[in-house]
């Protein structure tokens, strides 16, 4: 067993040509919030789609726990450990909020119900069912979504939306949990929610998570450390207020002047 | 020698075959949809020269023209703009159901019967035991000659820049004061403008008209489209003569005749999967 | 007893609204044709029915809840037409005409169509939106192709496959079991976790990677058993005509069972069923009344009801017009049906103008020949953040 | 549970409704309430081929409208009733066949005319002989058409067509280069085709060369170029696509060479704005029936046709010369019965006037006299019997619409 949750080598990506991103050397420690921050276009949400095999890295490699997840596709990355949210909501926009999280149950192998049983209607589809919606309940509950759940996503306010994307992504059952901006969008009272619930994502899920965040409050309220990125190379990394006040930080956010 | 010919010949079906891919691309492009009816608008095209040939085939070709831009253009306004912003497969059905429309009043206005429409007589030219008709060779001329064209003005021309800028985000093109809907409603007529030359020049290949006449063109020209990638002019252009001239040597053999169109779409379906986005289509990747 | 009593009472009676329908409809039907009471043309009617529905509510599977367009569907029945049709004729001998020889071919030909889907399906997928319409259009014409190429004894060649015809009399009831089992068997996959997971690949692709859904497999799994009850309706097709001819089957048809699906709200079963039913009554008592010289204003009728309804029911202009004039609002106000509580409840079923479907492919007019776009201009083709 | 009871009542309501929508009086004589007999027929009058179901549709027409002023005029041997026409659209498709085939016996047809095309004939004559309707059909050549005993045919069925085109060609053409242009995905063509080829003089077999093409093809251009060098092309096709081969094979087949049909290419100088003459080639064909023909019974009738019918939009070919005759024939046959002693009105039964129609048909001393096959008789009409088989016995004439023109 690895000492870190996950461990990024030398992560890098080229666009034909274009470095985005080179060598992210990330390591987490279990049970960390930590900060992925960096000002617009340093290539974060790449780091993101790397870790999450929607991009392959074309150089270095990443370890969950001690196991090299490079090169494995989306699904199988998830099925290993790692989910995440996305910067602009991507709920199933046309279904229940408590089917939202049903799909996130989907490959918990206590749900497990093959498709034959589904459509001949065994009762192993009907105990799989019914377990399914109780765990689906109780983690809306958490997430104070449980008098929703009968409304279709797209109908939710703004903030619970976020809320429902990390229920689902929770729903998976995940080691590390990646969070792209979630406060974006959000009013200071909301912000302050959300961090309330992220840390208790934290202590009652045993989660380590990564977030990308441009919110310095919420970066500084709830990070242990963070990475900081610009133009895809590291900047600085380490505990949080350090990293934040080293002089290249300062200037890759305000400019050289 | 017989193979040189049969070359030419697919050249010049090709170039009416990208003539009305060139229709298509360019109305996908920027109203994002497929106007199944773009075919029938070529129908209409002949039938126009058919009724306007008794005066003079020039009056014939122009009134064709002007009747398919009035006729595109109002297909647009009536069955398309409505629709803007629900749900593409609407749109697909509206389409669907003006072509039906556009078929069943040509046959009562019309009947069924099929008409000879000959604009003129054309001599062929000879080179030693080569023989390639006139109207082949001026098939081809045109359709080269409408797709450098169209190239110029999109690439140079204002409007054609803005065309690109509504293709590529409509929403940002709004923003910088672009009319989208004039610009939507001049792809219409540009398209049309096309399909009605298409008419001409299938006219001038082969001078039968019926109603049913711009249905398996159009789905031929769709399938040009999207082999040379859809939303791409030149594509358009390199996917209509590859169909074609396939389609005149499949013809030419006896035993591989029968099973033409069978190998026109297996072509596509080759290189979709090699190449998802046509020969020379572009694809963005989704924003994640 | 009261145990009994709570247990029917939990049923969600929506869930078997279809089921309930159709089999009071059969039932009614089946004791009306034992009962001789049913002219013939009625009978060919419910037969052509019972084709329509499969056939719509399996594309429905795909176009309205996977979101991928397939105008390649007549292709698949076409595949069953044949290959069950000539099983029959090769039973036909040993078996009779009866209900073995229709189980068997049904099997089969719903087999091999399954097999052509995934054939088809597993390269296709990869291909999105508009670009796997035109492949399946393409499959569909090569299919037709294919069959009317054949030989004369193998299936017929251009002059169609002669199939033995089952008892007209009877044939519509089994059409409606049929339809019961597509019924079934789509209800079912669409209301358990498979389900979810496909409608999770229609509402957002990305998303459903993320969460770990097989979207391959789903997409897969749909396209595959949409197929096979395309080649169901085939075979039902072979056993309701003494001929099956290559032609019946080109991509117009593929579009009317599109039309049909599309008509009737997409992801919306019931509605699916209802509309192939109408449409299908519509197209033949249109085929009797207008005949002679009306015959030629039967496709524009159909065109005009088709482009008016089509509009009526999507302009975001006439949305308000919509609401107010809303004849199910009205239906409901009549029979005081509207309850407090069905407000809030609410179905994966969402209204399908805001079913997304994958056709837009966000293609951009492009005149340079450029071959690949992402080398030259990366940080264009990909804003990563 | 007022709710449940409610919507109990609505689906109730819905199948009471349906129905009696569908229900009719389980009534199994449709014929009984006719008040004239009713002959049917299905054909395409709308799609693609709706050219040839239209002239069915008309000359049928003129047909029953002289027939019923014969009658209404009364007189010696006329049958006192008075006939009516419905013609129902099957776009071709043998799918359509079911409604169109079960509205028209519902509705009271006594006699059909069968359906106008092969491919959805093949599924009437099923339906047809299920209920022993008596099909009498002007066009569908199909070999299977006449396959049980109540169904007849107007034209030569593609296989006796095919097997004499080669005939014609074993005494006429030896030593010649054949070429045959067909449609691939068309039985009239393929079925003509196999029996030409079989048929013919293996002399004439070697080299043949064949080109195809499909429905929607247009551009002949390469079957131009693949046929070029013979000097007889057979065309087993319908004359706009082979109108639309010889405008292409202008300047390239050569001057000298022979077109030859079978009935499809009636029509071919038809076409409106096609001038045969511009074609340097002899066009001729082997059929029943000339639309152009200047003398005889036929000239009388295409002057009817051209003066009751638009000739651009709805132009007369042999399907409707065929239709025309077929009605008459029925005509002829049913007075022929009515002589023999047979009883009928306009209310028997269609088993019943299949019996009594098959009778005469099959009688060996039934000949009508009628517009499509060769004039042999003083008043320019033909002498046509049937088969017991249902096949059609008449002289096919070899039409030469234009002969070869050096000058050009």
């Amino acid at each position: 067993m690895s000492e870190f949750v996950l461990e990024t080598k030398n992560l890098g990506i080229s666009f034909g040509g274009l470095k985005a991103v080179q060598n992210v050397n990330l390591k987490i420690k279990k049970n960390e919030i930590y900060g992925l921050i960096g000002p617009n276009g340093a290539g974060k949400t790449t780091v993101f789609n790397m870790l999450t095999g929607v991009y392959q890295p074309t150089t270095g490699t990443f370890y969950l726990n001690g196991e090299e997840l490079k090169g494995n596709s989306q699904e199988v990355i998830n099925r290993k450990g790692i989910a995440r949210t996305f910067q602009n909501i991507r709920l199933f926009n046309n279904m229940t909020v408590i089917r939202n999280v049903m799909v996130g149950l989907h490959n918990l192998p206590e749900f497990k119900c093959g498709i034959l049983p589904t459509i001949l209607r065994f009762p192993s589809q009907y105990k799989t069912e019914r377990a399914m919606v109780k765990r689906a309940e109780e983690l809306l509950s958490i997430f104070g979504l449980y008098e929703s759940r009968n409304l279709l996503a797209y109908n939710l306010p703004y903030g619970k939306q976020r809320k429902l994307e990390i229920a689902r992504a929770l729903a998976t059952n995940p080691t590390l949990l990646l969070l792209d901006e979630p406060a974006a969008g959000m009013n200071p009272h909301e912000t302050e929610e959300l961090m309330e619930t992220i840390r208790f994502v934290r202590d009652n899920f045993d989660m380590t998570i990564l977030l990308i965040e441009h919110d310095m409050s919420l970066v500084k309220g709830i990070c242990d450390n963070v990475t900081v990125l610009n133009f895809g190379t590291t900047l600085a990394e380490g505990n949080v207020n350090d990293a934040l006040s080293e002089p290249e930080v300062i200037k890759a956010y305000l400019g050289d002047d | 020698m017989e193979f040189i010919t049969t070359l030419v010949n697919g050249l010049s079906l090709g170039g009416i075959y990208a003539m009305i891919a060139l229709g298509y691309t360019m109305v996908y492009g920027i109203a994002k949809m497929l106007n199944f009816a773009h075919g029938d608008i070529i129908m209409v095209g002949g039938y126009t020269i058919l009724v306007f040939l008794a005066i003079n085939p020039i009056v014939s070709i122009v009134a064709a023209v002007v009747m398919c831009v009035l006729l595109g253009v109002s297909i647009e306004k009536v069955a398309y703009k409505p629709l803007r912003g629900s749900s593409p497969l609407a749109v697909l059905i509206t389409a669907i159901g003006m072509s039906y429309f556009l078929q069943s009043l040509a046959q009562i206005i019309f009947g069924t019967a099929p008409r000879y429409v000959i604009i003129a007589e054309f001599g062929s030219l000879e080179l030693g035991a080569l023989k390639i008709g006139h109207g082949t060779l001026i098939t081809l001329a045109a359709a080269v000659c409408v797709m450098v064209l169209l190239n110029l003005f999109v690439k140079y021309t204002k409007i054609g820049r803005a065309m690109i800028a509504v293709s590529e985000d409509k929403d940002a093109a709004r923003l910088m004061g672009i009319d989208i809907n004039m610009i939507i409603t001049l792809t219409f007529a540009i398209g049309s403008a096309l399909a009605a030359l298409a008419g001409l020049f299938s006219l001038m290949n082969v001078p039968t008209i019926m109603p049913t006449y711009g249905a398996l063109p159009g789905i031929k020209a769709f399938t040009a489209a999207v082999i040379g990638g859809i939303g791409s002019i030149p594509g358009a252009m390199l996917g209509g003569i590859l169909l074609g001239v396939v389609e005149c040597i499949c013809n030419s053999l006896p035993g591989v005749a029968p099973y033409t169109t069978a190998i026109e779409f297996a072509i596509l379906i080759v290189i979709l999967l090699v190449k998802p986005t046509g020969l020379l289509g572009k694809k963005r990747r989704e924003k994640v | 007893m009261n145990r009994i009593i709570e247990k029917i009472k939990g049923i969600t009676w929506k869930y078997y609204l279809n089921y309930i329908v159709i089999g009071v409809v059969a039932a009614v039907f089946s004791a009306l044709t034992f009962a001789g009471a049913l002219p013939q043309s009625t009978l060919y009617l419910l037969e052509r029915m019972t084709i329509s529905i499969i056939l719509a509510v399996s594309l429905g599977l795909v176009v309205g809840f996977l979101g991928e367009l397939s105008l390649g569907h007549a292709g698949f029945m076409c595949i069953g037409a044949y290959i069950g049709g000539k099983v029959s004729v090769l039973l036909a001998d040993a078996l009779g005409k009866g209900v073995v020889n229709l189980l068997i071919s049904l099997l089969v030909g719903a087999l091999i169509a399954a097999a052509a889907g995934f054939i088809v399906g597993l390269p296709a997928l990869r291909l999105k939106g508009d670009y796997l319409a035109i492949v399946t259009l393409a499959f569909c014409e090569i299919v037709k192709s294919l069959f009317q190429n054949t030989s004369e004894e193998s299936f017929g060649g251009p002059l169609g496959l002669r199939t033995p015809r089952f008892d007209k009399q009877y044939l519509f009831i089994i059409g409606f079991v049929l339809v019961l089992v597509t019924l079934a068997v789509i209800q079912n996959l669409l209301r358990s976790k498979h389900g979810r997971a496909i409608t999770a690949i229609r509402d957002n692709e990305i998303a459903a990677h993320a969460t770990g859904i097989n979207v391959t497999k789903y997409k897969l799994v749909a396209f595959v058993i949409s197929a096979a009850f395309a080649g169901v309706a085939g075979v039902l097709y072979s056993f309701a005509n003494n001929n099956v001819q290559a032609a019946v089957f080109d991509y117009n048809y593929s579009i009317e069972i599109l039309v049909m699906v599309v008509l009737g709200g997409m992801g919306n079963i019931t509605g699916t069923i209802i509309s192939a039913a109408v449409i299908t009554y519509l197209n033949t008592t249109l085929t009797v009344v207008l005949t002679g010289n009306l015959a030629v204003l039967k496709d524009l009728i159909y065109a005009l009801v088709l482009i008016l309804i089509v509009v009526y029911n999507n302009a975001p202009a006439l949305k308000n017009f919509r609401e107010k004039y809303n004849p199910r609002k009205f239906l409901k106000a009549l029979l005081k049906l509207t309850h407090p509580e069905s407000k809030k409840y609410a179905d994966d079923e969402g209204a399908w103008a805001r079913v997304p479907t994958k056709i837009e492919m966000n293609e951009i007019l492009s005149t340079d020949i450029v071959v690949n776009e992402s080398t030259k201009n990366p940080d264009k083709a990909d804003k990563g953040e | 549970m007022k709710k449940t009871f409610a919507k109990l009542l609505c689906l109730v309501l819905a199948v009471m409704l349906m129905v009696t929508c569908f229900v009719s009086c389980g009534e199994t004589n449709y014929a009984e309430n006719n008040t004239k007999i009713k002959i049917g027929v299905s054909g395409p009058l709308s799609g693609g081929a709706a050219v040839y179901g239209i002239a069915v549709k008309n000359a049928a027409q003129i047909a029953i409208n002289e027939i019923n002023a014969i009658e209404a005029a009364g007189g010696a041997g006329t049958l006192g009733m008075q006939f009516e026409f419905v013609a129902k659209d099957d776009e071709h498709k043998a799918t359509n066949v079911s409604t169109t085939y079960s509205s028209l016996y519902e509705s009271g047809m006594q006699i059909s005319l069968g359906t106008v095309t092969t491919a959805p004939g093949l599924e009437f004559k099923e339906l047809a002989n299920d209920d022993n309707v008596f099909i009498l059909t002007p066009s569908a050549s199909g070999d299977d058409i006449p396959e049980y005993d109540n169904a007849f045919q107007m034209c030569f069925a593609d296989s006796n067509q095919g097997s004499a085109s080669a005939v014609y060609f074993n005494e006429n053409y030896q030593g010649k280069q054949i070429g045959i242009f067909y449609k691939s995905d068309e039985d009239y063509s393929t079925g003509i085709r196999k029996t030409f080829l079989d048929a013919l003089d293996a002399s004439l077999k070697n080299g043949i060369k064949e080109a195809s093409f499909q429905e929607g093809d247009n551009d002949f251009s390469s079957q131009v170029e693949a046929l070029k060098t013979c000097d007889v092309i057979f065309m087993p096709i319908y004359y706009t696509p082979a109108s639309q081969f010889m405008t292409k094979g202008k300047g390239i087949v050569k001057d000298d060479a022979i077109y030859y049909g079978c009935d499809g290419l009636d029509g071919i100088d038809a076409i409106d704005g096609f001038d045969i003459t511009t074609v340097p080639q002899e066009v001729s064909y082997l059929s029943h029936f000339n639309s152009g023909a200047t003398t005889g019974a036929a000239k009388t009738f295409i002057d009817k046709y051209n003066a009751a019918y638009n000739e651009e939009t709805e132009p007369l070919n042999q399907f409707g010369a065929a239709a025309y005759d077929c009605v008459w024939a029925i005509y002829e046959a049913l007075k022929v019965a009515k002589a023999n002693g047979k009883e009928f009105d306009v209310t028997t039964s269609p088993a019943d006037f299949s019996e009594i129609l098959t009778e005469v048909f099959t009688s060996d001393n039934f000949t009508f006299h009628g517009v499509t096959g060769k004039a042999v008789n003083a008043d320019g009409t033909s002498n046509i019997s049937w088969s017991d088989d249902g096949f059609v016995n008449k002289e096919a004439v070899k039409y030469v619409v234009k002969s070869a023109n050096s000058a050009q």
